[in-house]
């Protein structure tokens, strides 16, 4: 059975899920009350689960973090909303020195189930600050797991497994995709860290997830009219990456293009192309290449078409493994 | 013009120096007392003066003059609600309401006192003179930032909540070590207050008695979230705590917040450590474009604040001073050139091209910057060919 | 034993619920004056009950058992920084000279009351009844932390300055989501005042009115910095500013210490919203085993505080109230005893293996975890091999 | 003419130097005065300049930052300690929100000539937060400039090009190497972002920074002595990175391994790989590969010697590249 959803109301569905289903669970944030978050993705939660698990918090993103692991110490189950990718810097600290190390500096007694939620990407005519990706730091950052979902079945059952897994969870979601509809199943078909072979190519795999996954399938879909087998894959998951299935589709399609938002410079794509290259070695006939955003800061609205990775980057850089 | 209320602050500097000794009286009280106290009030919600008002005297032209900038101000914001909505901006955010809590405190410092805004302050910029133009660039997505800070001693917005209370505590320090008696005054709101950068400025502006100028326009509201949810007191009362002498406002009254700013900056300019200005005052509009108040506040509140509307306590006030008609029907035409000029020169605006943001990153060569301008103007040059 | 100076406190409640009402006049002005006081005492620097130690009381027995506990705790830091000097520890923050601090504070609240502690509260963990071989793990570098929380309801030591105060408070929503009447109580250096986050955990925890009590030691100094670089203010206003109440105490007074604290912690427990105590106390030795604080202070500062060292000061209150030496021989054994227990178990502390972190950094399988232990257990078998 | 000095009193030296030639200059960060910092590396500087221009701040780490961006707003040069690499977290928000992105947002108006210096890695024996490698954080956000200094001629000459740069730059000091000696020449013969060729080897070269340089020195000589030509490049800047230098490296010796303290997930590792792939794909006999750190939290100081790459895993790791 399937119903279909925006992606923005695939989150709020699977939030009002796991609310209901363990009230330990608690939502919290800037604004993720009366108003709904800015996105709408909280919309309604505080009228059904009331103003003690649905929390508008004071203006201090650092609070929010600090704060969700008191709670999460108390037994609770945090979800916090930052409420732009720019703002979660104040954050840090908490979240890289104490969120993800609080675990192995406990040596293993103290698990912090939070979840962090944060809309991310560009796209959508934004001002500086709402647009960015910055997924690789926390990607870096051991104790972490992050994860980021590009349609509404895995936004649904993704948000539902971060807030099951005993260990902290980044979860990005792409803000241009919130309105995209998809069908959403009753079941999850995946766990949170496997990666989905959207299709299947035997010339050269596109490698993206979140914003991205949209542009490399339509990219996917205009190589094929000019006679090119290019796989798909979306990555789910940043950290664990899902190595087996990078290194099974390169294997069979020889090439492979990652395609994200974020500066390629430390970009996931750096990773992705230094473990394929090191395990799939003798398979590859071009080196794994990167397409991101240039390596500046997110330049204002009327810039981003151009900033941004489109399509015809994608089939640049395709077109550039086929000839090496 | 006849001015049937003539209440020239006797010793009121032009310049901006000194000010009225019983001014002087009432505020240096503050100095050293951490608790509340209501706001400070020249003119009442009816446009009378108040006792203190009348002791202390009313500078008619003064008010004239802000008035006539809180209603630059305010057809600033309509105009720029109007384009936003046909879409020539991105975003807008509404100063409608704070316009006395703007204009009486960026008018009662120095011209080369450095500013350094939240993302609200379109009638602080107005005042420095900034071009309407300047103030939109940023909302029509053509360029993070506006003007040039080195002209208008205005830094650029803020758009990450608190962070430039720090920057403003830093450029007081090099204030002092420059020798210099410049003020550094920063803006921010009620839901900013509860950042911990602006709570470290306070500290350690307070720590290092430096010449910063706090300014909180408390309009009630941060996004969707009332005042009481992001403090538990007033945030003059918090500022004491901290040592920094913590002054109150009634951010309507655009005469009472030029009184207590100018008293306020005398102080700091005069070695006394910095001090914090809480302004009451109220979002009138939704906190931006996209934005819909009716989801989180009551029509009654909005209902009461209407009544304290500072441009039509001031407009009641100078009418009742006497000032004519004609003056009215002046500014009224003023402001329809105004706002003509608003929308062409929002419509004028064009941003850069992305291949200058490879230059404006860094201040040196950088080959990273080289390499991706080359590719992006090799794509560009593809595309237009 | 004769108890020639018996000032019972009449209506302490042993389970540390009541407080004395004499008490409850003093103190109780506290909860919305936000101006500076003197600290609270009730012991002076000779060891003699002042006016309102006289008036209130003060209870003997626990005035015993308190300075016992000093006495050992001072004895950890002594064993513990010869051992250091041994080369069987890494490194050690002496709590020394701020053992009144930590025990009249801990000792204060409940046993279920959560503690989200700095680093240096090792007194605070010994009343805890946690073993000297588990507060020394961290310092011999064979862990990050010492002990299970779940079992001493102290959390782990937080060396990233100022966190703690964050987690504390929102232990604290949760607490009161549970609708416990728990107290969450959290200790900070004045040097961490500073930082953002305890600032924005003051504001935090005011505007929800939680149940967190902030206990800050202010010992003078943060490493090499003073108390005047960091804060204009005492920290006890400071709180005040926020809508936390505050109170002031002299941290080398036990008694006065336990008696704020029990006053505080109840009307905490009792919903009246967060309270800090600012304890004036002093650092006697450098910051850690590495410090060398001749570097940035005085002798006379050392001096001047070494006469207001809290054990002194009870050991003479005790004597003049009648304990004999008897009592002072069996502490002295007692403490010999302690001291063979802290060598012994310091030098019996053996570490995990790496391995174990692999199994420790995340609560579910992952990947990176499986192959990168595999990989190390080949080359740790590789090498022993 | 050359002097001698540790690693830790040529940057003193550099720091001096650079306060005499240009009195907007500041030094400043918690302890750096009267103490001379806990390294001791700002010793003697608030007796020489006072303590207008040696500032012993607040204990506040966004403070530092925050106000050293108002500085330089107002013509000054500040030149930030962090007192140890784990604390430089609650700064994060200031540095890549602000001080990174100042220039870009105000259209290249505001230069922002901040330097912050971080001593790094472990090694030391030290508690928990006070051994992090954390150069991909800053590395990877753009405005940024990231240097890593190996030996005291370095460090007396790279932290004055730092401080003399009108962008933004992360001085890393290797803290476990701040007592070893070595020669100061009065000139400096390389630009900041210069790799320096330490040795040329024709079999493998390894690519390391910081503190891993000594141990890639020791690893090479140790290759030497069972017939192998390996190279070594010091990296000196991390962003940019000197990549016509990796090439040519690359290009010769075939082989490449890249040794960092740093976790290799994310870690610099990954960019000099997909980026020596991408030019040298045909010159290489194998993959580039990473010598990092286990991908863990940093662990207590027992373990630390199992979790840092020491010269073993170098060359275990030469010996699977020769093997590919
Ligand atoms: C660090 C940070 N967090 C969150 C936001 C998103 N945000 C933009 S405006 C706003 C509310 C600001 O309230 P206040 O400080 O009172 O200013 P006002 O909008 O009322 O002028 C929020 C939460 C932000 N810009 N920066
Ligand atoms: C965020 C952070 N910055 C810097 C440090 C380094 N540091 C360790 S202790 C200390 C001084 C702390 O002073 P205070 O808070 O007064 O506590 P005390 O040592 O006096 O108990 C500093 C600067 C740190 N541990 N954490
Ligand atoms: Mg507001
Ligand atoms: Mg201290």
């Amino acid at each position: 059975m399937t119903t279909t959803y925006s992606l923005g109301a695939a989150i709020n569905a699977g939030l009002r899920a796991a609310m209901a289903g363990d009230d330990k669970v608690v939502v919290m944030g800037e604004d993720v009350g009366t108003l709904g978050g800015v996105f709408r993705v909280t919309d309604g939660l505080v009228g059904e689960f009331g103003a003690d698990r649905v929390v508008d918090t004071p203006l201090a993103e650092s609070g929010i973090v600090g704060t969700a692991i008191g709670l999460a110490l108390r037994g609770y189950r945090p979800v916090c909303e930052i409420q732009f990718d720019g703002f979660v810097y104040p954050a840090f600290d908490q979240i890289v020195s104490q969120l993800a190390k609080m675990r192995a500096r406990s040596r293993g007694r103290l698990s912090l189930p939070v979840v962090i939620r944060i809309p991310v990407g560009g796209g959508i005519g934004a001002v500086e600050h709402h647009s960015e990706s910055n997924e690789a730091y926390f990607a870096h950052t051991a104790g972490l797991r992050v994860v980021s979902c590009s349609n509404p079945d895995d936004a649904f059952h993704m948000i539902q497994q971060a807030i099951a897994s005993d260990d902290p969870v980044i979860f990005y979601e792409p803000k241009r995709r919130y309105w995209d509809k998809g069908e959403v199943s009753t079941e999850p078909t995946r766990s949170l860290h496997e990666a989905a072979v959207l299709r299947e190519g035997s010339d050269c795999t596109l490698v993206a997830h979140g914003p991205t996954v949209a542009t490399a399938l339509a990219a996917a879909d205009a190589a094929r009219e000019d006679g090119f087998s290019i796989g798909v894959v979306d990555l789910r998951s940043l950290s664990p990456l899902d190595v087996p299935t990078l290194r099974k589709v390169a294997a069979e399609s020889h090439r492979m293009v990652v395609v994200h938002e974020a500066s390629t410079f430390l970009g996931i794509g750096a990773e992705i192309a230094a473990t394929v290259t090191e395990s799939c070695f003798y398979d590859l006939e071009a080196p794994v290449l990167r397409v991101g955003a240039y390596n500046l800061p997110y330049p204002p609205a009327h810039m981003e078409n151009d900033f941004l990775p489109d399509i015809d980057r994608v089939l640049e850089a395709v077109e550039t493994s086929l000839n090496f | 013009m006849t001015l049937t209320v003539s209440l020239p602050a006797a010793d009121r500097d032009p310049e901006g120096g000194a000010v009225s000794t019983a001014l002087a009286t009432v505020l240096g009280a503050r100095q050293d007392d951490p608790r509340s106290v209501p706001p400070f009030q020249l003119i009442d919600e009816d446009g009378e003066p108040t006792a203190l008002g009348v002791s202390i005297g009313i500078d008619l032209n003064l008010a004239q003059e802000m008035h006539a900038d809180m209603v630059l101000a305010r057809r600033l914001d309509s105009e720029a609600l109007a384009l936003q909505r046909q879409g020539e901006l991105h975003l807008w955010l509404m100063s409608w309401g704070q316009e006395a809590a703007q204009v009486g405190s960026v008018r009662a410092v120095r011209d080369s006192d450095m500013i350094f805004p939240s993302y609200r302050e379109h009638a602080v910029a107005l005042c420095r003179r900034i071009a309407p133009a300047d103030i939109m660039r940023q909302w029509r997505g053509v360029s993070h930032s506006g003007w040039d800070p080195a002209e208008s001693k205005v830094h650029i917005n803020s758009l990450v909540l608190g962070t430039q209370t720090l920057h403003a505590t830093g450029y007081a320090a090099g204030v002092r070590m420059d020798r210099s008696d410049d003020v550094v005054l920063t803006y921010f709101g009620d839901g900013s207050a509860s950042q911990g950068d602006v709570n470290e400025a306070l500290n350690w502006a307070a720590a290092g008695s430096l010449p910063v100028l706090f300014f909180c326009q408390n309009n009630q509201w941060a996004i969707s979230t009332p005042t009481h949810t992001q403090m538990r007191t007033p945030l003059h009362v918090r500022a004491a705590g901290f040592g920094v002498t913590g002054y109150h406002v009634d951010g309507n009254d655009a005469m009472a917040v030029h009184a207590v700013t100018q008293y306020a900056a005398e102080q700091v300019r005069g070695g006394a450590g910095p001090a914090l200005i809480e302004a009451q005052t109220y979002r009138l509009a939704g906190h931006s474009s996209s934005d819909d108040p009716k989801r989180y506040r009551t029509e009654d509140d909005l209902a009461a604040w209407l009544k304290k509307d500072p441009i039509v306590r001031l407009e009641r006030f100078l009418r009742r001073a006497g000032v004519e008609d004609a003056h009215f029907e002046d500014l009224a035409a003023r402001e329809e050139a105004f706002a003509a000029t608003v929308r062409e020169q929002c419509k004028a605006l064009r941003g850069d091209d992305l291949a200058a943001v490879f230059d404006q990153t860094y201040a040196e060569a950088h080959p990273v910057m080289d390499r991706e301008k080359a590719e992006f103007l090799g794509r560009r040059d593809r595309t237009v060919a």
